[in-house]
């Protein structure tokens, strides 16, 4: 039941996940970071089978830390995006594979675009200007075709965010109360309260 | 007939030396010089630089490296191979954090380092790398610094101060006459610039310093600061010399005032 | 007496009465709950249509089995669920709006569905699930609004339409019935909007969206939702919400009836084509903001690049 | 939903879960003898040139069907009222790029059965056509995930070299890795041999690179396009497909793939006529395809064509519908 | 003394040095000159060819593709070329493991190799074969011509211990004293790549032995950007070089040829 949005903005990616870990019926914990914070401008929520979830993000996590401290600069959004996907990929043919889904947010210092990837456990991968994962897709993607704008402060962003959040709050059966949000622009990533 | 166990790395020689070990050592004192320093909350690795030439892109002339956010390595010797041997110590780093979820401590990474080291001076037709390391950081939820070393044969070894690569004995018994424990970060930088002055002539263009002062917090000082502190020490160097002539002098004036007032009152 | 109901609807209460008239021999008497309120208001047949069921001996497993209801794609009977449909009450009346597909697996067998059934004048329908059932029984209910509406000279409640609806299929229960619809329309009580569906369920509300793309167009609707929207916001509202489930959700699409239900009954607005309403808009009426619905068409040339300047 | 997912990771890791089951997936692994090819039929074996009259022959693929020149000659003219300019301007979204300019210097659906959940899992349709030196390639732009709409953006037609396209449609994720193995194959092709390969050539080694998957297939049925020089110095269209395990289809008109193919089929039986012009191919090329992918929940969302004529490349973003 | 360490590659000598990959440059400081410079908008690599001849056969030059121009300069991936100076068989196998390392790496990452990446690849590979038994050095240096979003124009020059080290101008081959002294004088930062190409020209013409320039003894490349903001790599096929060369004033001049109708240049001697 893990549900994950992201939007780009102008200059920004604002990634979300909620917060809670179930077991069956049971909440284990409410105040999980489901968000790994892989290079100083890159993001990745992650969601799907407990267990794989964790185990896919820490394996990601070492391998772009170093690459970063191997090459002295970290992956760009898109090659790190692309060899996320391959892991996936690779993995899926495997004798048991991930079941993790992804929305990997960057910002490109290079080239000063934000880029958001919206990646799915069997490895499909598309750049996406807002992206969901979990039930909360079916009413986030028509929301933000409504309201998202790519060049929206990041006030304006949170605020679409926002829509987001209360809209799957009004109408999924259950949901999450908490969500984790983390910003990554130019400057690097930080963390918000909504 | 020493011709044979000097090549073949994993004989001794009747005389109980290993010599491609020592041989590799020579690789290393040929090196450039690195320098080792702890104070009370704070470890610095000062190296020596060599000049940038004109058309150089200084951007590529590396002597520290980081292995994780909390450790550092400075080497002295072959830099292919300090390449090579940094690269599988940063794998380590990583590989470690994922298995066990902690940072690997700076001893462990030491003797992870080291173990390579020895392994290449025992097994079948590989020569040992051909250089020393310096390894500084802290552990873990821990404020001590930490410095220790390698060489080419395996060794390792903790220190408080210690240099490693050309005229390192000479930094080395600079370091023991000077080094006191509890050292303040400034002090620190000080005798680590100052050990180095040592054995490089040139001055502040050819040294690079790396303080660490806690648990991943890392920075380098920029030619600038170098300067200063360079700038400070000649001043100082200069005050004591000043001091000492004095002093001859009037030692030498007392001597002579005293020499006249013997020879005066002798006359 | 041949009647499925008599003979298989063991729950309802009219079945009950049915089933000991039987016993006690009144069947060929014209009784008199053929004029009551539970009986069907006047119909020709005896009570409510009856319909041949397969001859087996447990007929509700037996459908089940064989019907596509959600669990089993391979099933033999497959019933049309891609739909989007929705209805909202607001103060000037009550807004309509659905698409127009029919899909039969991925095969888009129809771009140009009527998925309102104007029951009368004064009350729609729309239409979710299985077609056919959708359009018999909301028909069948039409005819039973008008008797009601001549028995009793007055126009039928809401409430009531739709609760004789909800009666109806819920008789069928299990049997595979696939049903979703909402019954809109205007009466003593201002506007109002039931939710009724085969599995029994009926629900009094401001706001339904029915269907696949359902969860597209609330992402919409519940967000530009005002109970004091005027006219021209709200017949916008309504297509942009189903524009928004028909480009989202493959099953869903083709083109927007919009109806408005007011005062003095319903009002067709207008067919509208999605794929139109992406590039363009729809064109000049009321409440169009100008320009296409369509992500790319309304954030065309803005970028989330920020660049410094001079770059 | 969980069951779909259950079912394709076991597809695509060829996991057998129980050996019962796996019997059953194995029964659907069939593969028709290669109509264009020989088969294992022992008339074919024994020389008995029996098999290959087009008469008698069971799998023998048809040739595209040519009007007589006597219909051929006496059709009405189109009694289209826009002039082709004006509808192809209506047919295009944006304006048409030029990609390279460069200097030279039967129909039969292979029927290798795949799980029909998982190819249409993502959507997405791919055709190409034969025109008169000229060939063109086409696909929608859809990516799903089922039901769900996620980009209007996902391109399945690849560059492989200057004059061939390869287009795949089927599971996203294969669409992605094969793209990635392709370009590296090619380029490895091209640093060991110097050249670039010729579509004949691609084409087995598309055939190969499939086959290698045997038992635990990528979920993705290929559709190649391009043109090739003849020794002779004309200019040759070339079109080929495979199914998902590699059995290569050259066909001399059309071929399509992907979940709108039966209607694609429909579409340009109807359509597809010899030796058409680049524009005429282009306009019966993107007509097919938008009419086709109309009628498909899983494809459509936009879509592009790529036209190969013997000295460039162009390339029209169509503009499709949006439902 | 010295013999017993400068006959294995695995060996330290007592001072600690590694004799055979102080022979291997030697090798190099006799194979032909090649010549890199970095400018903001572009890098350049000229080379001298050693293997000339009336008869040697240049029809086969690729120029654009990977073939390159044959015996100095070869395109390692879509955004970076390489020149080498040593041994040319030695040199071919370490140029096709760039290729393979840099397709690798566009394969895992889907971009395009960082140019001091394939540098460092290439490095390890060369380090390894100083440190692992039976194995002699590479008898190779490289230069490495790319381009990479993160540092933009690169320069690179690696030699057969494993060592690499970036540049704004460098040599490698015979004569680079005199080529290192000069580039020294004239480099001049954020010089434009037109500059670059006619400095590398001059400075090849002055280190050369032979004391004309032509195609049949020069190699050129230059890697700049297209209007796309795409590296784009070109190697000079042999008439393309003379017409640079021409462009200069730095072609043969030779008396006998009838000025009014040049020979075209691909068949002069």
């Amino acid at each position: 039941m893990d549900i994950s949005f992201a939007l780009t903005g102008k200059g920004y990616v604002i990634v979300a996940a909620d917060t809670t870990a179930a077991r069956s019926i049971v909440k284990m914990k409410v105040d999980e970071d489901k968000i790994k914070v892989l290079s100083p401008h890159l993001l990745m929520a992650y969601s799907g089978e407990p267990g794989d979830t964790v185990q896919f993000a820490e394996y990601i996590e070492r391998n772009i830390r170093l690459y970063h401290i191997r090459n002295t600069y970290a992956l760009r959004p898109p090659s790190a995006a692309s060899w996320i996907r391959r892991s996936l990929a690779d993995s899926l043919r495997s004798r048991r594979p991930y079941a993790v889904n992804l929305l990997v947010g960057g910002y490109d210092t290079s080239t000063h675009t934000p880029h958001l990837y919206w990646i799915d456990y069997l490895g499909t991968m598309s750049e996406v200007p807002f992206a969901a994962h979990g039930y909360g897709a079916y009413f986030a993607l028509s929301l933000l075709d409504r309201y998202h704008d790519p060049e929206a402060s990041v006030e304006e962003g949170l605020a679409t965010l926002r829509r987001c959040l209360d809209e799957v709050a009004k109408r999924l059966v259950v949901t999450p109360e908490k969500y984790k949000v983390k910003i990554v622009d130019k400057d690097g990533v930080r963390e918000v309260e909504i | 007939m020493s011709r044979s166990y000097d090549r073949a790395l994993t004989v001794f020689s009747p005389d109980g030396h290993l010599f491609q070990v020592e041989y590799a050592l020579e690789a290393v004192r040929k090196g450039t010089c690195a320098v080792g320093v702890r104070g009370k909350n704070v470890v610095v690795l000062g190296v020596e630089k060599k000049s940038v030439l004109q058309l150089q892109d200084p951007r590529t002339v590396r002597k520290v490296a980081m292995l994780d956010d909390h450790v550092c390595l400075a080497f002295a010797g072959l830099t292919a191979d300090g390449r090579v041997l940094i690269d599988k110590a940063r794998i380590e780093c990583q590989s470690h954090r994922l298995t066990v979820e902690d940072p690997v401590t700076v001893e462990y990474i030491t003797r992870h380092i080291a173990g390579i080291q020895q392994r290449y001076t025992q097994s079948g037709g590989v020569r040992p790398f051909g250089i020393s390391t310096l390894i500084v950081g802290f552990d873990p939820h821990d404020t001590r610094p930490r410095l220790y070393q390698t060489e080419p044969g395996g060794i390792y070894s903790e220190w408080k101060a210690n240099a490693i690569g050309r005229s390192s004995k000479t930094v080395r018994e600079f370091l023991e006459k000077n080094h006191k424990d509890e050292m303040s970060r400034e002090e620190t930088i000080k005798l680590t610039v100052k050990s180095l002055l040592e054995v490089v002539q040139t001055g502040a263009k050819n040294i690079e310093i790396t303080v660490m002062e806690s648990y991943g917090k890392i920075t380098s000082l920029d030619l600038a600061q170098i300067e200063a502190i360079v700038a400070e020490i000649e001043r100082e160097k200069e005050a004591e010399a000043e001091r000492k002539r004095s002093r001859l002098a009037a030692t030498a004036a007392g001597q002579a005032a005293m020499s006249q007032a013997a020879g005066g009152s002798g006359q | 007496m041949n009647s499925f109901l008599t003979r298989y609807s063991s729950t309802t209460p009219e079945a009950y009465i049915r089933k000991a008239k039987e016993l006690y021999g009144e069947d060929d008497d014209i009784s008199e709950m053929i004029w009551g309120s539970a009986g069907g208001f006047g119909n020709l047949a005896k009570g409510v249509p009856t319909f041949k069921v397969p001859a087996v001996p447990d007929p509700t497993s037996f459908l089940r089995m064989h019907t596509d209801d959600h669990a089993d794609p391979s099933c033999r009977i497959k019933i049309k669920h891609g739909t989007t449909t929705l209805a909202f009450r607001y103060q000037g009346g009550v807004i309509v709006a659905v698409d127009s597909r029919a899909t039969a697996g991925s095969y888009v067998a129809s771009g140009t569905v009527k998925k309102v059934i104007e029951i009368n004048p004064y009350l729609l329908g729309t239409m979710a699930g299985g077609a056919a059932d959708c359009q018999y029984w909301e028909t069948y209910l039409g005819m039973q609004c008008r008797l009601h509406e001549l028995r009793n000279r007055e126009r039928i409640s809401v409430a009531a339409a739709s609760k004789y609806l909800s009666n109806l299929v819920y008789s069928y229960k299990g049997m595979g019935l696939s049903m979703g619809t909402m019954i809109c329309g205007w009466d003593k009580t201002g506007p109002a909007i039931f939710y009724v569906d085969s599995d029994g369920t009926r629900l009094k509300g401001d706001l339904f969206s029915v269907g696949s793309g359902s969860t597209f167009a609330y992402g919409v609707l519940d967000q530009g939702y005002r109970w004091d929207l005027t006219d021209a916001e709200a017949q916008e509202l309504g297509r942009r919400s189903i524009y928004a489930a028909g480009h989202r959700d493959a099953f869903s699409g083709n083109t927007v009836n919009l109806y408005h239900v007011k005062q003095d009954g319903w009002q067709f607005i207008g067919n509208y084509d999605i794929s139109e309403l992406h590039y363009n808009g729809p064109g000049d009426v009321p409440g169009a903001p100008g320009g296409g619905y369509g992500y790319d068409v309304r954030v065309a040339g803005r970028t989330s690049a920020n660049a410094p300047e001079g770059q | 939903m969980s069951s779909i997912v259950n079912n394709i990771k076991d597809k695509v890791t060829g996991k057998d879960n129980s050996s019962k089951q796996n019997q059953e997936s194995e029964q659907t692994f069939t593969i028709q003898p290669h109509p264009a090819q020989k088969t294992n039929d022992p008339r074919d074996l024994q020389g008995n040139n029996f098999a290959a009259d087009p008469k008698v022959g069971a799998f023998h693929a048809r040739e595209p069907y040519i009007p007589p020149p006597e219909i051929k000659n006496n059709l009405p003219p189109a009694q289209c009222t826009r002039s082709r300019e004006e509808r192809t301007r209506a047919l295009v979204l944006h304006p048409s790029t030029v990609l390279s300019v460069h200097h030279f210097p039967p129909r039969q659906a292979s029927r290798y059965l795949p799980n029909m959940s998982i190819m249409e899992y993502n959507g997405g349709s791919v055709i190409a056509m034969v025109g008169k030196e000229c060939v063109a390639i086409a696909s929608d732009l859809r990516l799903g995930n089922q039901a769900l709409g996620i980009s209007s953006n996902f391109q399945k037609i690849f560059p492989m070299t200057d004059r061939i396209y390869l287009g795949l449609p089927g599971l996203a994720t294969d669409v992605t890795t094969l793209k990635e193995t392709f370009r590296y194959r090619l380029n490895m092709y091209k640093i060991k041999e110097e050249r670039e390969i010729e579509p004949q050539t691609f084409a087995h080694l598309v055939s190969s690179t499939l086959y290698e998957r045997r038992f635990a297939p990528w979920f993705i049925e290929p559709v190649m396009a391009g043109i090739e020089k003849t020794p002779s110095g004309a200019y040759k269209p070339f079109i080929a497909a495979t199914d998902l395990i590699g059995c290569i289809n050259f066909a001399k008109d059309f071929v399509v793939a992907g979940t709108a193919s039966t209607k694609l089929f429909g579409v340009a039986e109807g359509l597809w006529e010899p030796d058409l012009e680049p524009e005429d191919l282009f306009e019966t090329c993107a007509q097919t395809l938008l009419n086709a992918v109309d009628r498909d929940a899983y494809s459509g969302w936009g879509a592009e064509v790529y036209l190969i004529t013997k000295d460039k490349v162009i390339k029209r973003t169509l503009k499709g519908r949006m439902d | 003394m010295a013999r017993r360490y400068d006959s294995r590659t695995t060996i330290f000598s007592p001072e600690g040095r590694l004799y055979q990959i102080e022979y291997a440059m030697e090798a190099i400081s006799h194979a032909g000159i090649v010549i890199g410079a970095r400018s903001k908008d572009g890098v350049v690599l000229a080379a001298e060819k050693k293997v000339t001849g009336k008869l040697l056969d240049m029809s086969g030059a690729k120029g654009q593709s990977y073939g390159g121009s044959g015996e100095k300069i070869f395109l390692l991936n879509s955004n970076i070329i390489g020149g080498v100076a040593g041994i040319t068989a030695d040199a071919n196998s370490l140029i096709n493991y760039a290729r393979q390392a840099a397709q690798r790496h566009l394969f895992m990452y889907n971009e395009d190799i960082p140019v001091e990446l394939l540098a460092q690849r290439l490095c390890d590979l060369k380090q390894g074969y100083t440190q692992y038994g039976g194995l002699r050095p590479f008898g190779v240096s490289l230069l490495y011509a790319g381009y990479d979003p993160h540092y933009h124009f690169q320069l690179y020059h690696s030699d057969p211990s494993g060592n690499y080290s970036g540049w704004k101008a460098t040599c490698i081959g015979a004569n680079n004293g005199t080529a290192t002294s000069l580039l020294k004088q004239d480099y001049k930062e954020d010089i434009s790549v037109a500059d670059a190409i006619e400095l590398v020209l001059k400075v090849m013409s002055k280190t050369m032995d032979s004391t004309t320039l032509g195609s049949e003894k020069l190699e050129f490349a230059t890697l700049t950007l297209d209007a796309e903001k795409k590296p784009k790599a070109k190697i000079f096929n042999p008439a393309e070089i003379d017409a640079l060369l021409h462009k200069h004033g730095l072609a043969k001049k030779d008396e006998e040829r009838d000025v009014a109708a040049p020979v075209p240049s691909d068949q002069t001697l």
